[in-house]
């Protein structure tokens, strides 16, 4: 499609992200046009601090009234019950941490944006017809929007297969909704970060690639030296951004991916019940209504997943661009210098979005955790095998 | 000429060579060994090396064979996975032996040249008037080899006596079944003291770049000491430092507001504290002064107190390329003793894994007072098992630790070049220091078998792990079948057959879980 | 070198000496030196040779001790009461053997933080920045041992009357103690490194600010060289910091090993013990279980902390990549590229005899490997019986 | 100083590049001398693109009937592809290729098939999507080849008869399995059976094929790296002191003094490689996960069937034949692109410790070095499999260590087997 309207799009996707995420009272604070910065208000803590309260007391209702309902499928199975008491417990503890950390860390959220907009007011500015060239940005933004409104669908969908109408339960699973649908805004959040990370990264790489690729007139040559110094002290900026919104959000993506992988497993092995025919009622349809659910969350996972994958490769990407200036010999001494101490930088401080110390974030892992599902899953299975 | 200063390594590897010879392990020419302390191919050598290995081979098949008389019924009492082990392992030992002499074959040539370079960095040394000490290596030599024999004898001898019925005229063959840990341990014994003694060439780099810095800090604790100037020049520091502090605490009380993402846009509101630190900074400002007064002194100190860093910079230069170079010469020594051997340790270590899970293994089947391979009699008695296992995990365990210590005594220099570079406060050397730990960086040396796995520490937490594991699987399959022989006896027992089989397939299953997660070599592949 | 010593600091040295687990004394005259440092030798072995009482004690009449109704149970015992000696026995060796080690650690400290001569009153601010200087090993110190202390208590008001476990308590009980001692201070040890690192990762952040606010007004004369011979000095607080860093590694590597294994076999074993009391009585008493809680938080302390060390190198790269030189000063960028090669030679990692990294990796392939054994103890159970 | 262990110095290269350059002028670019064939089999079953050869160092894009040719030849395929699986969803009509014993074996069967089907599918599409890509690659190393001629008037030559010897192989394996195939089954087959065979084969063979042409590339890539260090080798300290000791020798080609241009051209020429590595790596990554995926899991479940074979006491050579050429071919397959990616990996790293021993005297020369040292500290290039693991000399052994854990997990598949059937027995 064509590039503006692109860029058009997506810039109303993510105000929208932004300002749904307001209305959920996720960010206490609102983009300023003329300070250019994000400036925190009166009025939106105090909608934040109400509305968060009332999601509370909320959510503690619900957890009330979710003890009384049985397991969603009905299957009747002790740990198949166990594994969705499980997932419902993580997935609501996560809601609280995000509560929790979204509260205490608002101001740290705040600096988070206004480190963004200043990147973008210090160096990028310039480069605004590269920013407008990266294809991959709005992409990503689409998919990610897709994939959250796929996953409100099929949350949706599964509460209509599901045979009991309460309105009770009507009620209930709107609710349950709204609460998970805080947890997507975080997930986006994070997202939008590793994305915007991405960029920005993007952008360098660009500018420093067509820096070495034509021959620069020695009257630039200075010029040349404080421009790459900037970038350096630019990219330096970034990583250290990075590393902080990791760890702003590293808890709450910790939980759900856990509870991500929980529900794939229940699910799967629900499946599984449903082949062995200890459910009686077993069509495709019924089949599909259930499997959904893993190809969305497995989509709204890898996603992440793969965002973070490509920030990394574009990040080492920089090196080898760097490299290519090692093909041009006329450089003054301190063009030299300041190349050396960028690549001195980049082999110092990598990139990684690193959880809790515990794991990094890159395709390697992800795919760790697609096989800790499988085997899992196998490790049910054979756990039934007897009664199957 | 340095020929006659230095002496080769090798007139320590006397007592061991004539061993070998004595057992037919190494091909080299014993004359010229003897003569001018050269290792040389020959041919005669060779042969012997042949018939002996093919001596070995046929001995040891007859001993299979003798005592796998024994294990006719084993087959049809055990289950199948024991029995396939047992014939299995049997052979690893033997292969072990084959791969050795085949290298030591492979290699004569490059043996002796690995020596002479050895030599030759040695002749380098001491032009940099280094001395290399090497007289310990006879020592060690034969104190290994005295460990060597004597476990092996202990570990025949008791086995012999206790668990081989001595009637039999055969069961003298059962002499053969040492040879194979026997020639492999005094192969291993020529790697682990060629290792060492590159590892000692590396800590005498070290050394004398310590040395540098050792000087260079008497010299300058001298003239602080000495010399009515240096005093009030030295206590000034601590008074700008007393006049810091204060200014220092409240930019730091600033600053600690906000950490990773900090002081966006800070330099407004913090103008003044930085100002005002930075004109008590000034008056500090004569401490820079301070080595560069040594640094540059005219050498009326270096009478008194001498620190090559003081000299005129092309000498330290010099000085420092020549270290870096000889660095460099014997990082690629570690590479070709690492690619002679390289076929051996890999077979060394898969020996010493499955040796070790298959003996705990046959020990467990011995408690249970199930029949075990012939061959590993030796199971049946806990006190030989220790023995065994503590000679083999010692043998693999030294190796590993001697290449990691290696690998770090070579990282060692890099660290040490630094400190030259920080302790002399000099613009030229810095220059000269960046230069060269650019280059230190890309001297590697690591000690891989095959590019399998690194020889480090790392690996033998995995392996350890592997070793658990793998016993738990096996345990839990000879569980299994003895429930399933049960069973076939008796239907009732079904259901605990269940219960096992079932516990079988969590405990892989969990284990196939862990080493995911463990730092295993397969790792990265999940 | 005794009074640049803050007094948090040399209050738990005195404590460690007094368990007999660091045999180092601050005196500056070397016979003074000499004869505490034999004093404190004696000591330590004192007390090993009591310990090893204890350990053939136990194993001379196994039946009052040990669990021996069943096999393996007996074995798990055993093994565990095994381990816990020989990590015992290891820590002492390690404490009469590496104590020059320790001894070079305290002197880099000493070079560290120079006597400050400063007058008295200073000394009241003191307090509350030491306190919060070293306030995580504080919390993590005092925090388990008394959560410990509070559930031994619980446990002898509760138990059960002519009760078997209190015996096997009393005899076990100091081993624990002994090793979570030398877990803390070896906790206090990397906290110390963690902190010198802080200073020196604020001051560079220091210089960080001075040159981007120069790069706004004209500095006084001479600024960039005052800021290269500040950076001189940094690296050589650096290097002195490495230097602790390795003597540490040298003086408690082992024992650091030997605890984590130590706490591991432990934790397992005791998760072997909890689930058969679950499997053979129908209503266990539970308090016999709680008295392991704490042991579940030893691992954590230490990985997380010495984590938590070796991130801080990494900000300061960062901080020391934020210093701008001015273009045409080429001696400025020359000392940052040193400084930031000498942070490449000289790694700060700290890993027990080079066996793993401690850090979060390690805590996850523990806590993988001790889920993969309770599930291997669930599902044999029934079996052990006929083993 | 040992003598044996250096390459020819380059003053010899330069001799007999000389040499061959008076021989023959070179009319036939090298590449394609000793993997023409890899390449024609590629290009007919529409792999690659059916490219010109503009000149001697250049290829153009393919004509319009070649790529509706190529097209086509693909759209066959996955037609065919579409009916395998179609076979293979619907039980009746190959229900007699499983034959196996127990469920098991049977279900692992399926997988297989439908893992063969996966990756050939993911090679094909994979392939046509990326066509101009892999012309661009060509192009890259033909033009690399054309500045080392110019610059050292000498041809690299790339070992890359392995490729054909390997397609050969790999015909002849899949040929062997048919017939095992069709003999192992009892009755006669059907068509459908035949077809379906025939098909599997083919698809294993191209999936195999192409893995093979990608080891050539980096063979490729191994022996120009190779050529950037043997050259470099030259400038390093202990070739010169050895220049030094011999006497009576030119020193006007091999003195520092060439050393600045000389460098220049090297960097040029590294980061043209480095380039061209990573393109390969991009193009072919997703084909390696799937391929690695395939190949594991059979290499898998056929030390299953061996071991399920060596225990039970009936013994069936058939079965035997065919766990041995399954094990052989795919082990093989592996160990050469293990291989080469870790060669080229190597030679690409080692760039930078061959340039480390380069002693310059003068400042600039230094300069010349650190400016190389600098930008490759801690950044050694890898060859990742789409991120998921890196494939280098370790893969083969890691895949082995991976497969015995999933043998351990399908015998107690089989162990939960039989006791269920035990159980059954002893209910009726």
């Amino acid at each position: 499609m064509g590039q503006r309207l692109r860029k058009r799009i997506s810039n109303i996707l993510l105000r929208v992200t932004v300002v749904s995420s307001i209305c959920f009272g996720l960010l206490p604070f609102y983009y300023n046009k003329q300070q250019q910065r994000f400036v925190s208000s009166k009025p939106l803590l105090i909608y934040k601090t109400c509305i968060n309260v009332t999601f509370f007391i909320l959510m503690t209702f619900l957890l009330s009234l979710f003890i009384e309902f049985d397991d969603a499928f009905g299957a009747g199975d002790p740990l198949a019950e166990l594994l969705n008491r499980l997932t419902i417990y993580i997935s609501f503890g996560d809601v609280l941490i995000t509560w929790w950390i979204n509260w205490t860390s608002r101001q740290r959220l705040q600096q988070l944006f206004n480190e963004f907009a200043s990147i973008e007011i210090d160096y990028l500015y310039r480069y605004k017809y590269f920013t407008d060239e990266c294809a991959t940005f709005d992409y990503y933004v689409f998919w990610k929007v897709f994939a959250t409104l796929l996953q409100n669908l099929s949350f949706f969908y599964s509460t209509t297969v599901t045979n009991n109408h309460g309105w009770l339960f009507i009620i209930f699973m709107f609710l349950l909704a709204l609460l998970t649908n805080i947890i997507f805004h975080v997930s986006t959040h994070f997202f939008l970060a590793v994305l915007f990370t991405y960029r920005f990264i993007w952008v360098l790489n660009r500018r420093l690639a067509s820096m070495a690729g034509n021959e620069v007139s020695s009257s630039r040559l200075r010029v040349l030296s404080i421009e790459i110094d900037n970038i350096a002290y630019i990219y330096t900026r970034l990583i250290r951004l990075c590393a902080h919104y990791t760890r702003i959000h590293q808890y709450q993506l910790l939980l759900l991916f856990g509870s991500m992988t929980l529900c794939n497993i229940e699910v799967l092995f629900y499946v599984r019940l449903l082949w062995s025919g200890k459910v009686n009622e077993l069509n495709a349809f019924n089949v599909f209504a259930i499997l959904q659910i893993v190809v969305v969350n497995i989509l709204d996972f890898w996603l992440t997943i793969t965002i973070c994958e490509q920030a990394l490769v574009t990040s080492q990407k920089t090196v080898e661009i760097l490299r290519g200036f090692n093909e041009n010999p006329k450089y003054l001494i301190d063009v030299e210098r300041s190349l050396e101490g960028f690549a001195i930088i980049c082999s110092n401080t990598k990139l990684r979005f690193n959880l809790c110390g515990l794991f990094d974030i890159n395709h390697s892992s992800g795919l760790n955790f697609l096989l800790t599902m499988i085997l899992y899953l196998i490790y049910l299975i054979q756990y039934y095998h007897e009664n199957l | 000429m340095a020929h006659q200063t230095v002496q080769p390594i090798l007139v320590h590897f006397g007592t061991l060579f004539t061993f070998c010879k004595l057992l037919g392990l190494y091909p080299h020419d014993l004359q010229a060994f003897r003569g001018i302390h050269t290792l040389q191919s020959s041919k005669i050598g060779t042969a012997i090396v042949v018939v002996t290995m093919l001596a070995v081979v046929v001995l040891y098949n007859l001993l299979i064979y003798f005592f796998s008389s024994e294990d006719h019924d084993l087959k049809a009492s055990q289950s199948t996975l024991t029995f396939v082990i047992g014939i299995f392992l049997t052979y690893i030992g033997l292969g072990m032996m084959i791969t050795d002499q085949l290298s030591a074959l492979r290699n004569q040539s490059k043996t002796g040249e690995l020596y002479e370079r050895i030599r030759a960095v040695d002749e380098q040394l001491l032009k940099e008037n280094v001395y290399v000490d090497i007289s310990k290596t006879a020592k060690n030599i034969l104190l290994m080899i005295v460990l060597t024999v004597v476990s092996e004898l202990i570990i025949l001898i008791s086995t012999y006596i206790t668990l081989v019925d001595l009637t039999d005229w055969k069961s003298i063959l059962w002499l053969f079944s040492c040879f194979p840990t026997l020639y492999n341990s005094l192969d291993k014994i020529w790697f682990a003291n060629t290792l060492s003694a590159l590892k000692q060439r590396f800590f005498v780099i070290n050394t004398a770049l310590e040395d540098m810095v050792e000087s260079h800090e008497r010299l300058k604790r001298w003239t602080e000491n000495g010399g009515d100037g240096g005093g009030q020049i030295f206590r000034r520091p601590s008074i700008a430092n007393v006049s810091i502090d204060p200014s220092l605490e409240y930019l730091y009380k600033e600053l600690t507001h906000m950490e990773a993402v900090k002081a966006y846009n800070m330099a407004r509101n913090k103008i003044s504290p930085i100002a005002h630190s930075l004109n008590s900074f000034g008056d500090a400002l004569e401490t820079p002064k301070k080595p560069y007064k040594y640094t540059s002194q005219p050498p009326t100190f270096n009478m008194v107190y001498e620190s090559e860093l003081n000299k005129d910079i092309e000498k330290v230069e010099e000085k420092l390329n020549n270290l870096c170079q000889l660095h460099d010469e014997i990082c690629e020594i570690g590479k070709l003793v690492n690619e002679l051997w390289s076929y051996p340790i890999l077979v060394l270590m898969a020996y010493g894994f499955l040796i070790f899970t298959a003996q705990l293994y046959f020990l467990y089947c011995a408690t249970q007072g199930q029949a075990i391979p012939s061959l590993f009699r030796s199971a049946k008695s806990a006190t030989i098992t220790t023995i065994f296992l503590s000679y083999t995990a010692g043998k693999c365990i030294y190796l590993i630790y001697l290449s990691w210590k290696t690998s770090l005594e070579s990282k060692r220099t890099g660290i040490c070049l630094h400190k030259c570079g920080v302790v002399a406060d000099n613009n030229l050397l810095y220059e000269i220091v960046n230069h060269l730990s650019l280059k230190l960086l890309n001297h590697s040396v690591d000690f891989s078998a095959c590019g399998f796995f690194t020889l480090d520490m790392e690996t033998l937490y995995g392996v350890s792990g592997g070793i658990t594991s793998y016993l738990i699987i096996l345990i839990q399959f000879n569980l299994a079948a003895q429930q399933a022989k049960d069973a076939s006896n008796a239907a009732e027992t079904n259901y605990n057959t269940m219960l096992t089989t079932e516990a079988g397939n969590t405990t892989a299953l969990m284990d196939y879980f862990t080493t995911t997660f463990m730092p295993y070599a397969q790792t990265d592949l999940y | 070198m005794h009074k640049q010593v803050p007094f948090v600091v040399r209050f738990h040295t005195r404590l460690f000496q007094i368990i007999g687990c660091c045999d180092v004394s601050w005196q500056t005259q070397p016979r003074e030196k000499r004869l505490a440092e034999q004093r404190l030798v004696a000591w330590t072995v004192l007390v090993l040779l009591i310990y090893s009482f204890v350990f053939i004690n136990t194993f001379v009449h196994p039946s009052a001790f040990l669990f021996t109704s069943e096999s393996f149970g007996y074995f798990v015992d055993a093994l565990k009461v095994c381990i816990a000696y020989v990590t015992v026995a290891i820590i002492y060796a390690e404490t009469v053997l590496r104590r020059h080690a320790l001894q070079h650690f305290w002197q880099r400290y000493a070079l560290l933080n120079p006597a400050s001569n400063q007058q008295v009153e200073s000394t009241k601010i003191d307090w509350r920045s030491q306190l919060r200087a070293y306030h995580r090993f504080l919390y993590v110190f005092y925090g388990i041992t008394v959560f410990d202390l509070i559930l031994e208590i619980i446990y002898y008001v509760m138990r059960a009357k002519d009760d078997h476990m209190l015996q096997f308590l009393l005899m076990f009980t100091p081993y624990t103690y002994m090793i979570h001692l030398r877990n803390m201070q070896i906790i206090f040890h990397i906290v110390i490194i963690n902190h010198e690192l802080v200073k020196l990762r604020h001051d560079i952040g220091l210089l960080a600010e001075y040159t981007r606010f120069t790069r706004s007004t004209m500095p006084f004369v001479g600024f960039e060289d005052f800021v290269r011979q500040k950076l001189a000095e940094k690296q050589l607080i650096y290097q002195h910091i490495y230097e602790m860093c390795d003597y540490f590694q040298q003086a408690l590597g082992i024992s650091t090993i030997a605890v984590l294994l130590m706490t591991y076999v432990r934790l397992v074993v005791d998760a072997y013990f909890t689930l058969y009391s679950f499997h053979t009585k129908t209503h266990p008493e539970y308090i016999e279980n709680l008295l392991l809680l704490p042991a579940y938080l030893e691992i954590p302390a230490l990985l997380l902390t010495s984590q938590k060390c070796m991130n801080e190198v990494k900000f300061i790269a960062f901080e020391l990549h934020n210093i701008r030189s001015s273009v045409d000063n080429s001696l400025i960028s020359i000392q940052i590229q040193n400084f930031s090669l000498q942070i490449l030679h000289q790694k700060i990692r700290i890993d027990g005899l080079g066996i793993s990294a401690l850090d979060g990796k390690m805590l996850v392939s523990i806590v993988g490997s001790i889920t993969t054994y309770m599930v291997f103890f669930i599902q044999f159970m029934p079996k052990f019986k006929n083993l | 100083m040992s003598s044996n262990k250096v390459k020819p110095s380059p003053i010899q290269r330069h001799h007999n590049g000389l040499n061959q350059f008076l021989r023959q002028p070179p009319t036939h670019n090298s590449i394609f001398k000793d993997m023409r064939i890899t390449l024609c089999v590629l290009k007919a079953t529409g792999l690659l693109p059916i490219y010109e050869e503009v000149s001697s160092y250049e290829v153009g894009p393919p004509t319009k009937p070649k790529i509706y040719y190529s097209f086509f030849i693909r759209g066959v395929v996955q037609t065919f592809t579409l009916f395998n699986l179609y076979n293979l969803v619907t039980p009746g009509s190959t229900g007699q290729l499983f034959y196996s014993y127990s469920d098991t074996d049977n279900v692992n069967k399926w997988i297989e098939y439908l893992l063969c089907m996966l990756s050939h599918s993911a090679t094909v599409i994979i392939c046509g999507r990326n066509s101009k890509l892999f012309i661009k690659i060509l192009n890259e190393i033909l033009k690399v080849d054309e500045d080392v001629f110019d610059r050292f008037r000498e041809t690299l030559k790339n070992k890359c008869g392995f490729s054909l010897k390997y397609i050969v192989g790999i015909c002849i394996c899949q040929w062997y399995l048919i017939v095992l195939r069709v003999l192992a089954v009892k009755d006669t087959l059907n068509v459908n059976s035949y077809i379906f065979l025939f098909i599997y084969a083919v698809q294993n063979g191209m999936a195999t094929i192409f893995i093979v042409f990608t080891a050539a590339l980096l063979r490729i890539l191994k022996m120009r790296f190779a050529h950037i260090n043997t050259t470099l080798k030259g400038y390093t300290y202990s070739e010169q002191h050895k220049l030094r000791r011999i006497p009576g020798r030119d020193r006007d080609v091999i003195t520092m003094d060439s050393f600045p241009e000389e460098s220049l051209f090297i960097y040029r020429l590294h980061n043209k490689l480095l380039r061209i590595y990573r393109s390969i790596n991009d193009c072919c990554s997703l084909i390696l996960v799937a391929y690695m995926g395939y190949a594991f899991y059979t290499i898998t479940t056929t030390t299953y069937n061996l071991f399920v074979q060596i225990t039970t006491q009936r013994l069936s050579f058939n079965v035997l034949q065919t766990c041995f050429v399954w094990l052989a071919m795919h082990t093989c397959v592996l160990a050469l692109l293990s291989k080469n990616c870790g060669q080229a990996t190597d030679e690409a790293n080692g760039t930078s410790q061959v340039l480390a021993r380069v002693y310059g005297a003068s400042k600039d020369h230094q300069n010349i070095v650190d400016k190389f040292l600098t930008k490759s500290i801690k950044q050694e290039v890898q060859f990742t499999a789409y991120g998921f693991f890196i494939i280098d000399n370790s893969t083969l052994f890691k895949i082995f260590s991976a497969v015995t854990t999933y043998l351990v997990i399908l015998i107690q598949f089989k162990q939960l087997e039989d006791s269920k059937m035990e159980d059954d027995w002893s209910k009726l």
